[in-house]
This record gives C-alpha cells, structure tokens and sequence, in this order.
C-alpha cells in the first residue's frame, strides 16, 4: 500500500482519538467544576466529523451544532484554546464569552456551534451563497443533528440551498435520538436523507461510524459541490456514546442500541483500518494514542493555568459593544 | 381548624407547585392537554411534568418533535377549536421561532375576528441567566410579548404564586404567556394543599415599608428579598411590590405604594434598553407625578448578551449589593 | 344518469359559479372605493375549494390562505355577512375588524384566512390533533399556496402531521407563481407533492382545474384520514386568473400560460361536467348563473346598507380587550 | 457654488433616495448584494428597488422564496463571511418568522466570539399603519428590537433622512434594522445630488422650539409637523426631536432639548405599553428629573391589534389633533 494512505488513514485516526480523548479529559474537567453550563459530547460520532472534515480545504467553510467539539477538532482548532474556551478563560476562541455551545474560529473558516437547534443551516446557506456571489471555488458543509430535520431552520435552508443551486453539503449527523425522543416519535419519515429528495436535492445514507465511508463520500460530494453541482445532503448515521449532556446518564438509551454500537464504536473500526489496510500494530497504535493524550494533557494544564477576563477588561468591552 | 393550620405549613418546591397545578387543571377539565420536548416520560428538563405521562396519557402529554414554530402553531389551533392547551417551550430564547405563531396568530385571532374566536392556550416557558448556559440560554425576553395587545403575561416568584396563577392562566380564555426562572424551580415555599387560584392582574406586596417601593418580579424577587434585609439594618424600610402578572399589571398596588413611599427603585433581570422595567417608570411618573420625591430608578441588567464566563455572568445582571446600593440611591436621590 | 349525479354537479358549478361572481363584483366594489386593503382573489382557482370542500362533512375544520374568498364561499358563508366583512361593516363575520385577510367563521368550524403565508398550516395541525384527543371521527383541510411549500410553518407542519398520525388533508393551490416569482425559481424541486414523500405523507398531484377530479380525489382522503390512515397532501396544479392582488395588473404571467389557462378554465370544464355528464343545456347553466348573480346582487345591497361599527363600540370592544 | 444650490433643492420621493442609496452603495462595494420577495425584476412592492437588478446583475440582486427565516439566516452567513447583504423583509409583522436569526444569532455573534465576528448586515422592513391592511400587517414592532443588544435601529421620517442612513446602515459592521415607514414611500423631500452619509445614533432637531419638547420618529414626524404648526398659531412653540435612529440613542439632544423647554410628549405610533417611548421616557426621567416641570407624556397607539375598517384604523393611532391636544396637556400639566 502506499505511504501516503498510510499517513492518512492514521490521521484519520488521530484526528478520531484525539476528539475522544478530548471529550473524556473535558468531562472530567467538568466533574471537577472547571467547565460549566451545558457540555454536549461528540462521543460516538467521531467518524462523521473526522471524514467530512478531512475532505474539505481549509478555505472551504463549517458551520457546526450544540454538539460542536468534534467538528472544531477535526477543523483543526488549536487544543490549548479549545480548552480556554471552555474554562471560559480570556485566551480562549471566545474570550471566554461563548463556551462550549459558542466556540468558533471565524479566522479559519469555522462559523462555530450553534445553541439553537437548527439555526447553524442558514447559516450555512449564507456562507455558501457568498462564495457563489464571489464566484470562488469553495464550500462550505453544514453539521446538522437529526432532530433539526423537524425543524423549519433547516428544512428552508435545504430547499433554498436547492433553488440556489449552492455549493453546499448538508451533513446529518443522525443519532437516533433529540435528549430522550426516537427519531421514530419525531417524524414520519425517519430515513432522513429522504427529505433531500423532496426539495430536489441528491441524498445517501451512510454508515456514519465508518470514517472511511464517510469521508469517500464527502470527498466526492465536495467535489462535485465546487464543480457546481451542490448542494448535496448526507445522512450519517450514528449513536452517542454517552448521554444527551454530561449531567444525562442516558437511562432511555435501549440496551441493545447501546451494545450494538459498542461494538460499532468509529474508533474500533477506525482501528481496524489501521491494522488491515495500512498494516499498523497495536503498539503503533498505542503510540499515537499516547501522544494525544500528551498534547491533551499539556492544553490542559496550559488552560487551567490560563487568566479569566478581568471585571475591568469585560466592562471595557462592553462599553464598546 | 388544627388540620387547616398543619396544612397551610407544607412546604414545596416551585417545580412541584407547577406540577400540581397541571394535574389539578388536567383531572378537571379534559380538554387539557400538554405538550413539549422531553416533556412525557422524561417529565421535562426541569421535571415539572413529572407522572402527567402516567396519571392523563399519552394522548394528553406528548413529546414534540424539535418543531416550536409548528407545535405552538398546533396549540393554537387546537385552542381554537375547543381544546385547552399547555404548550412547553423549553427556554424562553426558543420562542423567538415561535413569535409569528404567538403575535400574528394567537395574539390576533380574538380582535380580528370580532371576539367570535378566543385562544386559551398557555405557553409555559422559562427564562433569566444562570449556570453559566450563554448567550443564546439565559435571556429574559418578557418585554417581547408585553408589547403585545392580546397576550397575558405572567411571571411568578414563588411555589405559591405559581401554582395559583397557573391554575388561573390554564383557566383564562386568552392567550397566557408563562414565564418561569431557571434558578427557582428548587426553591421552597408555603402552598396549602387545598385548593386555590390567584387572578391574573394581582401583584403582591411581598414586605410591607414607608421609605421606598421595589417593584420585581421573578428571578429578581428573592434577590430583592436579601436586599431588603440589609437595608432594614441599615435603617431604610422597602416594600417590595412582586407583580406577578405584568399584562394585565396592576397599576393600582403600585401607584398606591409609590403614593405612600415616594421613591422607586424598579429591579429587572432583563437588559435595561427597553425593558418593562421602562413602561413601569413612565406610567408611574405620568400617574403620580407629583408624589415622587426622586426619579424612579431602574436598575436592569447590562446592555450586552450573557457571557459564558461565570463570574463575569455576574456581572450583566442586578446582584444583592446592587440592589442594597441602587435603593440607597433612590431613596438619597443620587 | 342518476338524479343525484345530476344535483351534485349542479351544486358544484354553482359554487364555483358562485366564487366566479363574487370575486368579480367584489373587485368592483373595491374599484368603486367600497373595499380596502389587500384583496387576493381567487379567480381561476375556484375549482379547488369548490371539490375539496364537497367532499367534507361541515363538523370537520378548513384552513384558509390569504386567498381565502374561495373557501369560505364553498364551505358555505352567508353571502351577505361576507360581503359586509369585507366592506368592513359591523355585521360582517368579524365586524369589520377582520376583512378579506381574516375573514373566518369559527361558529361553523371555518378557521379562516392567513395573513401570513404560511401560518395557517400548524392551525390545521392543532385542529386535527384536538380531533385526534377527542377521538372524534371528523377531519381537517388545510389550503395551503405553492408559495409556503418553502416556508418552515408548513413544512414544520406536513411532519407533524405524519409523526402524530393526524387526520389531517393538506391542499396545495399551486398557482405556480408568489406574486411576480416562478416557482421554478423558488425551490428545487417544483413538482410540489413531492415534499410529501420525504416526511411519509402519501402525496399526489392532480389537475386543480377539473372540480370532479379534485373532488373524487379529495372524497378518498377525507375518508381515509377518518379512518386514522392520515395525513395526505394533494397538490392542485391551477393558474390565477388574474394579477396578485386587484391592484397587480399581472403583467410578468407568460402569454402562454395565460392563453392556456383561458382554455382549461374551471368554469368550462365545469359546464362541461354539465353538458356531457348531467345534459344540462345552455340555457339550464345560464339559469343557474343568474340565479347565483341575483342572490350575490342582493347581497351587495345588504352590505353597502350596513352601519360600520361606531367609534364607541370600538371603544367599548377595545377596553374589554 | 451656484450649482450647489440649484443641486440641494432637488426634491425626491422616499423611496427613491433609499432606492440611490442602495445604488450608490452597490456601485463602492461590491461585497454588497440584496435580496428579498420581488425585489429583482418586480423592483419590490414599494419600488425601492427597481432598476438595481439591470445595474447589477442576477448575481447581487435577486428574489428570495418564501422562507423568511431561511433568507434571513442566509443573508447572517454570508455577512459573516465577508459579504455585506441588504435584506428587504416585506412587513415588520413578518420579521416575527425571523427572529431567532435576528436575535440569537446576528445580534449575538459579535459578543459571543468575543468581538472575533461581525455582521454588517442590514435588515430592510417596512411598517406602520395605513390603508387598510388590518391586523397582521399593520404593525410598529421596533420595541421589539430596540431591547436586543448587539443590534442598531434605524426608522428615517425623510427622503434626506433615508437616503443618509441606509447609506451609513450599510456600512456599519453591525447589524442594522432599518425600518421604513408605509405611507412615506410616496413623500418629497430635498435631498442633494453629491454622496453624503449621516451617522447613526444622530437626532435631528425638525424644528426649534421654547416651550415642549416633541419626539417623534418614522411615521408620526410628518404628523407632528402638522400639529406643530397649530401649536404655533396658538401660541405654543414645540421643538419637534426627530430619534432617527433609536440605537444608538441621540441622549444628549433629548436631554439638552428637554433642559430647554421642561416639557415633553413622546409620540409614538407602535402600542403605548412597553413601547420605546416607555424607555425614552424612563431615561428623560432618571437624567433630567429636577428640569422637568410636568411629567413625561407619552401618546402611542391603543393596546389592541389593527382594526380593518378604515375610520376605526384611524381610531388606533395618534392623529394630528391627538397630537395637538396631548401637547396642551403636556404643557399645562394636566
Ligand atoms: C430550537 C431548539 N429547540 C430545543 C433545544 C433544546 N435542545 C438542545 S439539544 C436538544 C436535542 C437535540 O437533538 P438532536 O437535534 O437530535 O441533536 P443531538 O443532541 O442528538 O445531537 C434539545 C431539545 C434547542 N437548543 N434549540
Ligand atoms: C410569510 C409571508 N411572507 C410574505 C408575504 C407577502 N405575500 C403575500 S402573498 C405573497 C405571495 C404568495 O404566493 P403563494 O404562496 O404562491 O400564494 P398565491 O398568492 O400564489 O396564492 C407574498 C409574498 C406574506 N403575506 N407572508
Ligand atoms: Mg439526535
Ligand atoms: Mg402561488
């Protein structure tokens, strides 16, 4: 096999373990009372941000959900102001003023996550009917959770992504769930991607634990979307790894659901890969993971350590809002 | 009479008093119903509606997809057709996808239609900063749907008061807006467990005093409370005016309490730009005018949205000792 | 043929008959100076209202549009009290408050028309759902235009629907146009009906021109969503016969639809019904027009006759408001 | 010179300075684009727009569908992102479809990324109330986002006024809801050929006067023009303060305006309850307490929806002769 597929599908990897660690290191932050407010982990779903996100140029655009660490990560966001961010520390993306449901990088293109479900896809609209008013050869992929697909924010932004003929790719992340409602409860038609059909859009579902799958198929529609084909929509299927958010033990999870995806846990099969396509060992392995949960670390303790803003600096700001 | 005494000292959390209010409201009246996320099994994210699911149905207490401007839309039309509904909408920050539904739609129908239609509907919602949740969680929004000729609005403080004017807002053949606080859903207080209603418009004078008049409501209430322990110490009598219902607002109360305190000090969560904190001022100044001693003073929260930050959130809102220092200002006119 | 057959078409025509007229004598009264404020009409869709509304029981509930002379006309308002609504009279179904934009009868389960483009959809939902509590064994029509297939209200709404299993018809008048834009240019997909499939509604979409056709269609679904198989959406293909509104001269409708649409007029393929299926002759049709133009002439003279509400109603109204 | 002169009594409709103001702003920078229900080929319902889709091309100006909320969004992103959109939302009663894009998210992102966002966006509405268009589209709905931080408010009485701001709107880095009046699109005024640009947050003084203060916006200027002219043959001199924009707020020519005269009527067309004359009134109290010789008086609309029926209609709102007798009242105190 060639080298470079080699380094890519343990970039892959890492970009996936990394995002776990992450999460569980943050949560603990969180038990400790570091973070506050709501924390909504990306357990579970690293494959979908990871592939989609590894597809794109830098250049291109995300527009992310409540659920909005994973895709930061995968974009690429520096861990140590990633956690700031969420201590709510002065050098963090935010300045400490958004969190965990706030956190973004307008300077690299990542229009950030969104405490209102549904209310990130006009955004994305916006984003990409700019680079179509510019006349630029970019993109722009839009995060969104399948209990947005209920909702009005999202359902016009597919139709007017449509009627626009936008360079924009729809991603649902769809974990069966909103909180404690099924997917099942919440519509008649829970095969999501189907809704793409109705506003002309071209649809698929996939296997959105798969980081491979995932990112196959990204790649082509981001393609295709700068080629002037978009938008496209992507349905992702998945399954959080933990509760809704980190004070929800998910007790309404069903038992076999939640073993099922045990074992179809991303970051398994993204082992996989490593093993039987680019031929890695466990140790290898071990030794990527090691290195991540170093870096992790290390932001860590650089956060912690991190000053807030000041009652004076805030008030400054203020008065110039 | 023993009994009535023992009963009357019950103490219960501003959650379970809302909780009881419905189960009173749904066993006697079948027409209403309940529905929001995570409202049904879950019993809600704040647990007020906790057993509705077991004891009514699920016919009468039902999850809702993430549609708000749908589902309230749907509450609408079920009022007007005969149902009485409880429509939940988690945050107050949400509702600003349903206002075309609540100010087009069920603010109007009983004007526009010649008073043929009415809409009983409640929206119960919940407001106000706490817990660090940001900018787009901890809004106080009330001064949206005060605006609104058509709409009731109502924004307790205490178990007791939010019981009775639940009961009274599910009863109302208008549409009530019902505004609850994140931060007291767990505080305790008296409800008798016989049964009672508390008419919209009734503000309440939650402390008698002679030296300045502190008109809350909500959120703001318990603070105002702390506040005015420390200003009796230091020689200054407040009395706290908690309205309770802001449409229809009762005027009388407060203008009778300015009358006999001449200094005002208004206390609001929301942003002080354009508050209702305002419209209490200027009626106040245009209705009793030559009563007052010195300006009727606001104190609200910042011009800015709500920072993440923890002690930093702190900050945009009015906090105990500004309050203790704003009633000083009132009443020295400073 | 049977003699009832015979009746029913002539009812049909009648009512159309009836929508035909009004309109055109309304429009009238609004150039004479007697109506004010937007005025929708229905002309050229007169068939929609007219089929769907044959085929429903007056205990169930209609949703109108801004385009709302129609439905009310063929769910049975009295012609006087409408036109005293919309000459802004005190005996108007809203005393005057309301006009042509609101006007509704909720004493006889007409919910009325919508302002709002939109907006009447989730009143269908909450109708039908009240139904669904009470398990009573009645249905909704909700009428809703081409122009809101792209709003979230109504799109939030065809879910709901489909989710909670709701007794629910929705009717899509697609005129092809909002005002002056083509629908072509408004959404991906411009087969409208389409949108159905995508939440799970059975959808369908049919010649909005042919009452017969719109009626046998709408009489199955009525029946089914009595029988708890709902919701449905039926999409109506039609053509305005005129501008937007009575001060849109419509000039950006293409010659050729128009010419078209002069042709496959409802009120032809109605006379048509008439002549080849019920033998009526010419002059039976013209009987029944004048007979509809003299009622609708009287009508006029009620409402001109009629007292405005008084400043001091109004004041009276407005304080127990 | 000379031609400067004969230039500056160029006289134009409202809607045709706002009209070259989206022109001349195309023209600079074309990061700006507009869109909005008919405004492209159609040049819009109030003909703001026409002639821009041939100057400009398909590209910049285009008609949206109607998802109001989805548009709105839309035009947020592309703000974000470096654009610089105009978005025409057809009535303000319709803005309530798109006010979680207006208030949770444009409103929000600057504070929330910590000053690393902006959104110069510039939200086009019309409202107000006038032949006959009832309930749903009748509405003075600015109170509503005058109290969100992080937005601006602009509401131009004039054709100079107009042309000034939308130019200064567009320009801004933060999002500018400008709302335009209904029965101005068709109203004269001078305003000169060469570029000019009048920065927000700037009252403008329509007319001096001595003994009351009148503020006004939008709709109710030209009304107040009206009846100040009566009140000069009577013998009252009012000074007519036009808000313009009202965020920012010009405080400084309220309050020294106020100081002058020590009487004041606020005249607002929105409802009177929580309306931004509430606020206004409120501040002129708080700041200028001890000039005041009478209170504040406010004269806004009735607390009910919009009637349909046209001499009803004109029963809601405040009508010249209102304005003129609440000015005595202000005046003599009563
Ligand atoms: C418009 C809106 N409604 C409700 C909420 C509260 N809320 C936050 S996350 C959530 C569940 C969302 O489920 P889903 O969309 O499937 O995303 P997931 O959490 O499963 O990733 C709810 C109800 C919200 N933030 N925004
Ligand atoms: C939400 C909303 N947006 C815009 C308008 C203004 N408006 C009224 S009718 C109309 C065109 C509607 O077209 P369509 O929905 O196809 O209905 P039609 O007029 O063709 O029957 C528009 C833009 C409105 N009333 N409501
Ligand atoms: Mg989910
Ligand atoms: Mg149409």
């Amino acid at each position: 096999m060639k080298k470079n597929t080699r380094d890519f599908l343990v970039s892959l990897y890492t970009t996936m373990y990394k995002i776990r660690n992450f999460e569980e290191q943050a949560i603990k932050l969180y038990r400790d009372g570091y973070i506050r407010g709501y924390f909504h982990p990306y357990l579970g779903e690293e494959a979908i941000a990871t592939g989609v996100c590894a597809a794109m140029d830098r250049k291109d655009y995300i527009t992310s959900t409540h659920r909005g660490h994973g895709h930061c990560l995968a974009w690429g966001a520096d861990l140590k102001i990633m956690f700031a961010e969420l201590l709510g520390r002065e050098n963090g993306f935010c300045k400490g003023l958004g969190g965990s449901m706030h956190i973004a990088d307008y300077t690299k293109n990542n229009l950030g996550a969104n405490g209102i479900v549904g209310s990130g896809a006009p955004l994305a609209v916006g984003a990409a009917l700019g680079i179509s008013i510019r006349k630029e050869r970019q993109m722009v992929s839009s995060f969104v959770s399948d209990g947005s697909t209920c909702n009005g924010s999202f359902l016009e932004s597919l139709n007017l992504a449509s009627a626009w003929k936008l360079p924009l790719l729809f991603v649902i992340e769809n974990n069966q769930y909103a909180v404690s409602t099924r997917i099942e409860d919440s519509t008649g038609e829970p095969e999501l991607y189907k809704r793409g059909a109705g506003f002309g859009v071209e649809s698929i579902r996939l296997d959105g634990n798969d980081v491979l799958e995932v990112y196959n198929t990204a790649k082509l529609y981001v393609k295709r979307c700068k080629n002037g084909e978009g938008p496209f929509l992507m349905e992702c299927l998945t399954f959080r790894k933990s509760g809704h958010h980190v004070n929800d033990p998910g007790l309404y999870l069903p038992k076999e659901k939640v073993d099922h995806y045990k074992l179809h846990d991303p970051l398994l099969i993204g082992k996989k890969h490593l093993t039987e396509l680019a031929g890695l060992s466990g140790k290898d392995i071990l030794e990527i993971e090691n290195m991540v949960m170093a870096e992790i670390k290390d932001a860590i303790d650089f956060a912690i350590k991190s000053p807030e803003m000041s009652e004076e600096n805030f008030l400054k700001f203020v008065e110039e809002y | 009479m023993d009994t009535n005494i023992l009963i009357e000292k019950r103490e219960i959390m501003y959650r379970d008093a809302l909780n009881e209010a419905l189960k009173e409201e749904m066993a006697r009246d079948d027409k209403v119903f309940i529905m929001g996320e995570g409202i049904a099994e879950r019993g809600g994210s704040y647990k007020v509606t906790v057993g509705l699911l077991e004891q009514f149905g699920g016919k009468r207490v039902f999850d809702t997809p993430l549609s708000e401007n749908g589902f309230t839309g749907a509450g609408i039309g079920a009022a007007l057709t005969g149902m009485r509904p409880v429509v939940e909408i988690l945050f107050i920050d949400f509702t600003m996808l349903i206002l075309d539904q609540i100010v087009n739609q069920a603010a109007k129908f009983r004007f526009m239609s010649g008073n043929t239609a009415r809409v009983p509907l409640v929206l119960r919602t919940q407001g106000g900063v706490g817990n660090g949740l940001a900018a787009q969680h901890s809004q106080s929004l009330e001064a949206l749907f005060y605006h609104i000729p058509g709409l009731k609005l109502v924004m307790p403080s205490t178990p007791y008061d939010a019981k009775g004017l639940l009961k009274a807002a599910i009863r109302c053949d208008d549409p009530v807006i019902f505004i609850e606080h994140k931060l007291l859903y767990m505080n305790k207080g008296e409800v008798p467990e016989e049964e009672y209603i508390i008419p919209l418009g009734k503000a309440d004078i939650k402390k008698d005093g002679s030296d300045l008049t502190i008109i809350a409501w909500s959120g703001m209430v318990p603070k105002v409370m702390e506040a005015v322990k420390i200003l009796d110490g230091e020689g200054i009598s407040a009395e706290i005016v908690d309205l309770r219902s802001l449409v229809p607002l009762d005027k009388m109360t407060i203008i009778n309490s300015v009358k006999k305190t001449e200094h005002v000090l208004i206390v609001q969560e929301a942003v002080r730009r354009g508050g209702v904190g305002s419209d209490i001022s200027s009626i106040i100044q245009e209705e009793a005018f030559d009563y007052l001693d010195s300006p009727v003073k606001i104190l609200g929260g910042l011009n800015v949205p709500c920072p993440f930050n923890l002690n930093l959130e702190k900050l945009v809102i009015p906090q105990t000792d500004d309050i203790v220092r704003a009633s000083k200002e009132a009443v020295y006119n400073k």
